[in-house]
């Protein structure tokens, strides 16, 4: 925990405009939101469909507008910063992204893609450079060099993602968004591109924020998790105390809920019951209430904060004291 | 109860047929669970619709082998045929509960128009025998939801409707092509837990095809393992997930991520499934394998018993269990 | 890829829309040795040998001045292609611009779509005439008023496919690089808009033809003195009864033009991205 | 609730139609003072006299801003005064009165074939795809698509009129007249040589959807459940390509009435469309613009209408 904050993300709110016949709702992608990432962690965020993962991600670095909050990186604020100087931030601060083959373009070859940063920001001397570098990325996400004169639909989903990768550490970035990157492939080429995340990481020291809704990739990857739930973060602490001890009632039916690859061990659904309320008219107070197990008159009327606990560890839930003990 | 012997389907192109599946056999028993396992493209999807008539077109046939039902042979029957000679009773669901409902019929008359093919001669008033099978997969307020229009339906509540479609066809099996991938976790154990009180109350059986190994670990009494469109290896689900023989299975394995054990590096399976086209002669798994050696390149593989109803397609099974992945 | 064999494809999987493409050529081939292949001059009159039935020296017959309907023909083509690509030319020149800086300025965008739909609201011979009417008749006009026409759907398309491209997640990841604009127009989105275009330019020449040919023969199109197919149908009108052939060739010119030109786009849209062909299907005809 | 939201986007679209109709009525306005030369002159004629034209320029307040001059026009127009015909010597509006049951009728006839050719052909192509049937059908509908109408017509004159003689050429007496609606028959060649490239339009559109249907997963739902095949086809794969069909319903109809002008001429009948050719021809300006505001009026309506319908069969609540 004595690691510096490279990027600070205080009470992030993004909000969309949703309209239904006469109706515009507003609703809260994700709403007071605050982290800190760290510099050479790997953050993972978990939670189930909309609840606000994928925007998190996408608005540290403005494709989504924020409505609100801070995020600090390299000292200033980027919400604030002008287009312009957005865009360098988003050399420093890449993504990648879920489906390999949509996030390429089809007609530009694997090579062009790959170099798409570099070539945006001029950072090549010459064409031979540009070559040279794109040879060494492609060959560092363990793709033969040749690749590069490719197109990306003779390529396996695999090699699409790798590609995808390439391109993010084409200039070597400070931090990478990598939203679900795993969720369209195979398992056994799921743990192929795992492994080449953990090893990039180590060796070019890069800082990442994961995202995934597969709490078991999550877990296997991250040093440090957040779980969302409906727009905000309900528990964060490091992997493992996540998992031996899961504060938050959501979090516990949420490794509950995910099969374990052992027929001895059955799991039970009376842990999260139901279905997530409506977004768009979301009730009062604790937005988990309706399927919580250990909901109080409380829950429906205020909505818990998220409070300290121990070392680096949050939970936002007004039963905390019943589940600690 | 439900046989399939030797099944071969194939992509009928210019040439030469291609083998989607190739001589895929099992069993399954009556109110037995049988998990069918394996990644994209393994053939796993095209077997079960092979055995529901419902292959997509014209180019995709059967090529040899048969589906039986109690005995009685199904292979090449439409479903509706099989209403016309009496053999129906496998009932299907599908991966997208969304896009597997028609989006302008409300969803009572969807379930409805399968009653009136296959609950006829009960006697029974399909309004309310409707509402019986929408309370049976716990969907609440049955006599409303009766007139709801797909769209206005969560994913769980969705593929709730698809199970009560599917038993509305008084299904003697259920066959299930991934239901619960498109859905979050939490609500994919509901879906999880309904399907085996469906099975233990009704006493049908139950086709499970995933991708997902802990998926077939909860549900499942019998797992087949596919790869490259055969079936590599089968065997009772604790047999197969205490002592897994075949090299994929046990790659499959030590490729799942494991949170309680973040230390250990993943083990992938090097490379890719082969695409169709390429198909190695020998063991498909060849060129990924770590025992391979030249026997394996070509020829026939035994399909070999380790234990009773334990099968593996290899010439160098592990034996040793989980934890021996070398 | 190799750009050419992939487009040439469909045309050899599909023996019709390649019968297509032969034709087109041979129009096209056509209209350009004109003065070369034709037997006659187009314009010499035979009071003589009018009407006379095809017949060994006049393959297609000849018309009531006693011109030759085959030299007719032949150079009738040449002022087809100019119409298809005067109007193809126009409609992309400005069609192309007002949907892509439509996409990539919504607010702009907006506007300019609006006053695109309101263009939409007037039936297209309608509103080929009514520019007919203001700028008076002629070749130029001709093709400025069916342009016109055509520029609406052609930007409708465009917009609306340069849309479903600027949500693409490779423009987005683009965009996440730090990429422009002009970068993502420049690199992601004109060239992913290629394809389609050439399909709706295809159809769009197809229904030039026919626009052309109706303006012709309503008398409000080419000149009459121009040997047009169009015109060819008004002046044998008349003759209908009598000499019934010679509408038949400049007639059977036009639906072969169109008729090749909608295989040719057909068998474009076919190796489209499926997205983009549900676009063309249902936006491509006004 | 649905309901609620129906009303709702019917409202709303109705009130898009109206400003659409509004926007479209200043360039209908405007067309006159485009048109070269003095408009006065442009809508008098040449052989007006000073006195004739310092009237009107009165009427009209040609003096005054443009604005003022397009709302002076804009509500003798909602009172029915499109102006007087400059041939005819008659209000705008009583001349086109008088092309309208001409007009409606062939394309209402017209509809009924479209209809009925293109929707039962285009549905059965689809379900015999790839055979010979689907083959002729779709090439068919492709020839007829690039055929002109007025092709067409002419040779349906030939055949029918000049050499068989069974059905009258031209012309066309209302159906009021003696004979009453034995009088139809002299639509009978004009509708279908307009039919002719909008049923093949409609053929092919109800071919490519219900196709695109039939690929859907809830049709693999539906013949999972055993109901039979043609059940398949009419309940689930017809109903969802209709709605398909219905929303290019309003694209046909923009066709249908450019087919309408030529096939009107071809056929020299009393209707609108040739109403409009002959007063270019004419310079009948004022008829021009009552004729133009007329059928956008009417091409709006009609579309809004097609819309509204199929907003009512597609219970999907559109999300922006």
């Amino acid at each position: 925990m004595a690691n510096k904050s490279l990027m600070a993300v205080r009470e992030l709110r993004t909000t969309f405009h949703v309209k239904r016949g006469r109706k515009t709702y507003a609703l809260k992608a994700v709403d007071n939101v605050s982290f800190d990432l760290q510099k050479g962690e790997i953050l993972g965020f978990v939670g189930e469909t909309g609840c606000g993962k994928t925007t998190v991600g996408r608005s540290l670095i403005g494709l989504s507008k924020a409505e609100a909050g801070d995020v600090r990186y390299g000292g200033v604020n980027i919400l604030a910063l002008p287009e312009r100087q957005l865009r360098e931030v988003r050399l420093n601060v890449r993504m990648v992204f879920q489906d390999p083959y949509a996030s390429l373009n089809p007609r530009r070859s694997i090579g062009d893609s790959v170099a798409e940063a570099g070539d945006i920001h001029k950072l090549f001397a010459t064409a031979a450079e540009r070559s040279r570098q794109i040879s060494e990325t492609l060959e560092s996400v363990g793709l033969d060099p040749s690749f590069a004169d490719r197109f990306p639909h003779e390529l396996s989903g695999g090699q699409r993602q790798r590609v995808g990768i390439a391109r993010a550490i084409l200039p070597v970035p400070d931090i990478i968004i990598a939203d679900e990157p795993v969720s369209a492939l195979d398992v056994s080429i799921q743990a192929q591109v795992l492994n080449l995340l953990l090893d990039l990481q180590k060796g070019l020291g890069l800082t990442i924020l994961f995202i995934s809704h597969d709490l078991s990739v999550v877990g296997q990857i991250s040093d440090r998790i957040a779980v969302m739930y409906l727009g905000q973060i309900v528990e964060i602490a490091e992997a493992e105390q996540l998992y031996q001890s899961p504060l938050h009632p959501y979090t516990r039916a949420l490794i509950d809920a995910v099969p374990k690859p052992d027929p001895k061990i059955k799991i039970s659904d009376g842990l999260a019951i139901g279905e997530p309320p409506s977004r768009l008219e979301p009730p009062p107070g604790c937005s988990f209430a309706n399927r919580c197990p250990l909901v109080h008159d409380v829950c429906r009327q205020r909505a818990p904060v998220l409070k300290d606990l121990a070392a680096g560890r949050k939970a936002a839930c007004h039963a905390l004291d019943e589940v600690t003990k | 109860m439900l046989s399939v012997q030797d099944l071969t389907v194939s992509v009928i192109t210019g040439e030469q047929p291609l083998d989607i599946t190739r001589a895929v056999s099992f069993d399954i028993g009556p109110g037995e669970i049988l998990g069918v396992v394996g990644e994209s493209g393994c053939g796993k999807s095209m077997t079960s619709l092979a055995i529901m008539g419902l292959l997509p077109s014209k180019q995709i046939a059967v090529q040899s082998g048969r589906v039986l039902l109690d005995g009685s042979d199904i292979t090449h029957l439409t479903p509706d045929q099989r209403v016309d000679v009496g053999l129906s009773g496998v009932s299907m669901i599908f991966q997208e509960p969304m896009t597997s409902l028609n989006p302008v019929m409300r969803v009572g008359a969807q379930i409805m128009e399968a009653l009136r093919v296959h609950d006829r001669e009960n006697g029974r008033d399909p309004f309310a025998r409707t509402r019986e099978l929408l309370d049976l997969v716990h969907i609440p307020d049955a006599a409303l939801q009766m007139n709801a229009y797909p769209h206005e339906l969560s994913g769980g509540m969705r593929q709730r409707i698809m199970i009560a479609i599917a038993l509305a066809c008084n299904p003697k099996i259920l066959v299930a092509d991934e239901p619960t991938t498109a859905l979050d976790v939490t609500v994919q154990s509901q879906i999880l837990n309904l399907i085996r009180e469906l099975r233990d109350e009704l006493s049908m059986s139950v086709l499970f095809i995933t991708h997902d190994l802990g998926v077939v670990a909860q549900l499942a009494d019998r797992v087949c393992v596919m790869y490259a469109g055969q079936v590599v290896e089968t065997a009772d689900v604790t047999q197969l997930f205490e002592n897994p023989v075949h090299p994929y299975t046990h790659g499959l394995f030590s490729c799942l991520p494991d949170p309680g054990r973040r230390a250990e590096p993943l083990k992938p399976i090097p490379g890719q499934a082969p695409l169709l086209i390429d198909i190695p002669p020998g063991c498909a798994f060849a060129p990924r394998c770590a025992d391979v050696t030249e026997i394996c390149r070509s020829g026939t593989l035994p399909w070999e018993s380790h234990s009773s109803g334990h099968q593996a397609r290899c010439h160098h099974p592990r034996t040793g269990g989980r934890g021996n992945g070398q | 890829m190799d750009l050419l064999s992939s487009w040439l494809v469909p045309f050899l999987k599909h023996r019709l829309s390649l019968c297509g493409l032969v034709v087109l050529i041979g129009v096209i081939l056509a209209a350009l040795l004109a003065p070369v292949i034709t037997p006659y001059d187009p314009l010499a009159m035979d009071p003589i040998g009018r009407l006379q039935t095809p017949n060994m020296a006049h393959w297609f017959g000849t018309d009531h001045f006693g011109r030759d309907t085959l030299s007719r023909v032949i150079y009738g083509a040449r002022l087809a292609l100019l119409i298809g690509t005067g109007v193809v030319g126009f409609a992309m020149a400005t069609g192309v611009p007002i949907g892509v800086l439509s996409v990539l300025f919504p607010r702009v965008g907006n506007v300019l779509m609006r006053l695109v739909d309101l263009m939409m609201a007037f039936p297209a011979l309608l509103l080929a005439l009514g520019l007919i009417v203001i700028l008076g008749q002629g070749v130029t006009n001709a093709i400025l008023a069916i342009g016109v026409v055509y520029l609406t759907t052609t930007a409708r398309i465009t917009y609306s496919v340069a849309l479903r491209l600027k949500a693409e997640t490779f423009v987005e990841a683009g965009r996440s690089m730090g990429a422009n604009t002009w970068w993502l127009a420049t690199r992601h989105i004109i060239p992913n808009l290629v394809s389609p275009l050439l399909v709706q330019a295809s159809f769009v020449f197809a229904f030039a033809q026919l626009g052309a040919a109706s303006l012709d023969f309503l008398g409000l199109g080419a000149p009459p003195d121009i040997p047009s197919w169009g015109n060819m149908l008004a002046e044998s009108r008349r003759y209908i009864t009598r000499a019934p052939w010679l509408l038949f060739f400049p007639g059977a010119m036009i639906v072969l033009t169109a008729f090749s030109l909608n295989l040719v786009g057909d068998a474009l849209r076919d190796r489209l991205d499926p997205r983009f062909r549900d676009e063309l299907a249902n936006k491509g005809k006004p | 609730m649905l309901l609620n939201f129906f009303t709702s986007y019917a409202m709303r679209r109705t009130g898009a139609a109206a400003v659409t109709m509004a926007a479209a009525s200043v360039i209908i306005f405007a067309f006159i003072h485009l048109i070269p030369g003095d408009p006065t002159y442009v809508l008098l004629g040449d052989g007006a006299t000073p006195e004739q034209a310092e009237a009107l320029s009165k009427k009209m307040g040609l003096d005054r801003p443009i604005v003022v001059q397009y709302f002076t026009w804009a509500v003798n127009v909602l009172q029915g005064d499109l102006g007087k015909s400059l041939f005819f010597q008659a209000p705008v509006l009583e001349i086109i009165a008088d092309g309208a049951e001409t007009s409606l009728l062939l394309a209402g006839i017209t509809m009924v074939w479209v209809v009925l050719i293109g929707i039962p052909i285009g549905m059965l192509s689809a379900t015999r795809q790839g055979t010979a049937v689907d083959q002729t059908a779709s090439g068919l509908a492709m020839l007829f698509a690039s055929v002109p109408t007025f092709w067409v017509g002419l040779y349906l004159i030939l055949i029918f009129a000049a050499w068989l003689g069974w059905l009258p050429s031209s012309g066309y007496p209302s159906i009021f007249e003696e004979d009453g609606l034995y009088n139809l028959r002299y639509l009978l060649l004009p509708s279908l040589a307009l039919a002719a490239p909008n049923a093949a339009l409609i053929l092919r559109l109800t071919r490519a959807s219900m196709l695109d249907v039939a690929r859907q997963d809830y049709v693999r739902t539906a013949r999972a459940k055993g109901i039979r095949p043609w059940q398949v086809t009419t309940r689930h794969i017809f109903r969802n390509a209709l709605l398909a069909v219905v929303a290019a319903f309003g694209f046909t109809l923009a066709g249908l009435i450019s087919e309408a002008v030529v096939t009107e001429t071809v056929f020299s009948l009393p209707g609108i469309g040739r109403l409009v050719v002959q007063s270019i021809l004419r310079r009948d300006y004022p008829v021009i613009q009552g004729v133009i505001l007329i059928i956008v009026m009417l091409y709006l309506t009609i579309n809004l209408g097609v819309d509204l319908i199929n907003r009512y069969l597609d219970p999907r609540v559109e999300l922006e």
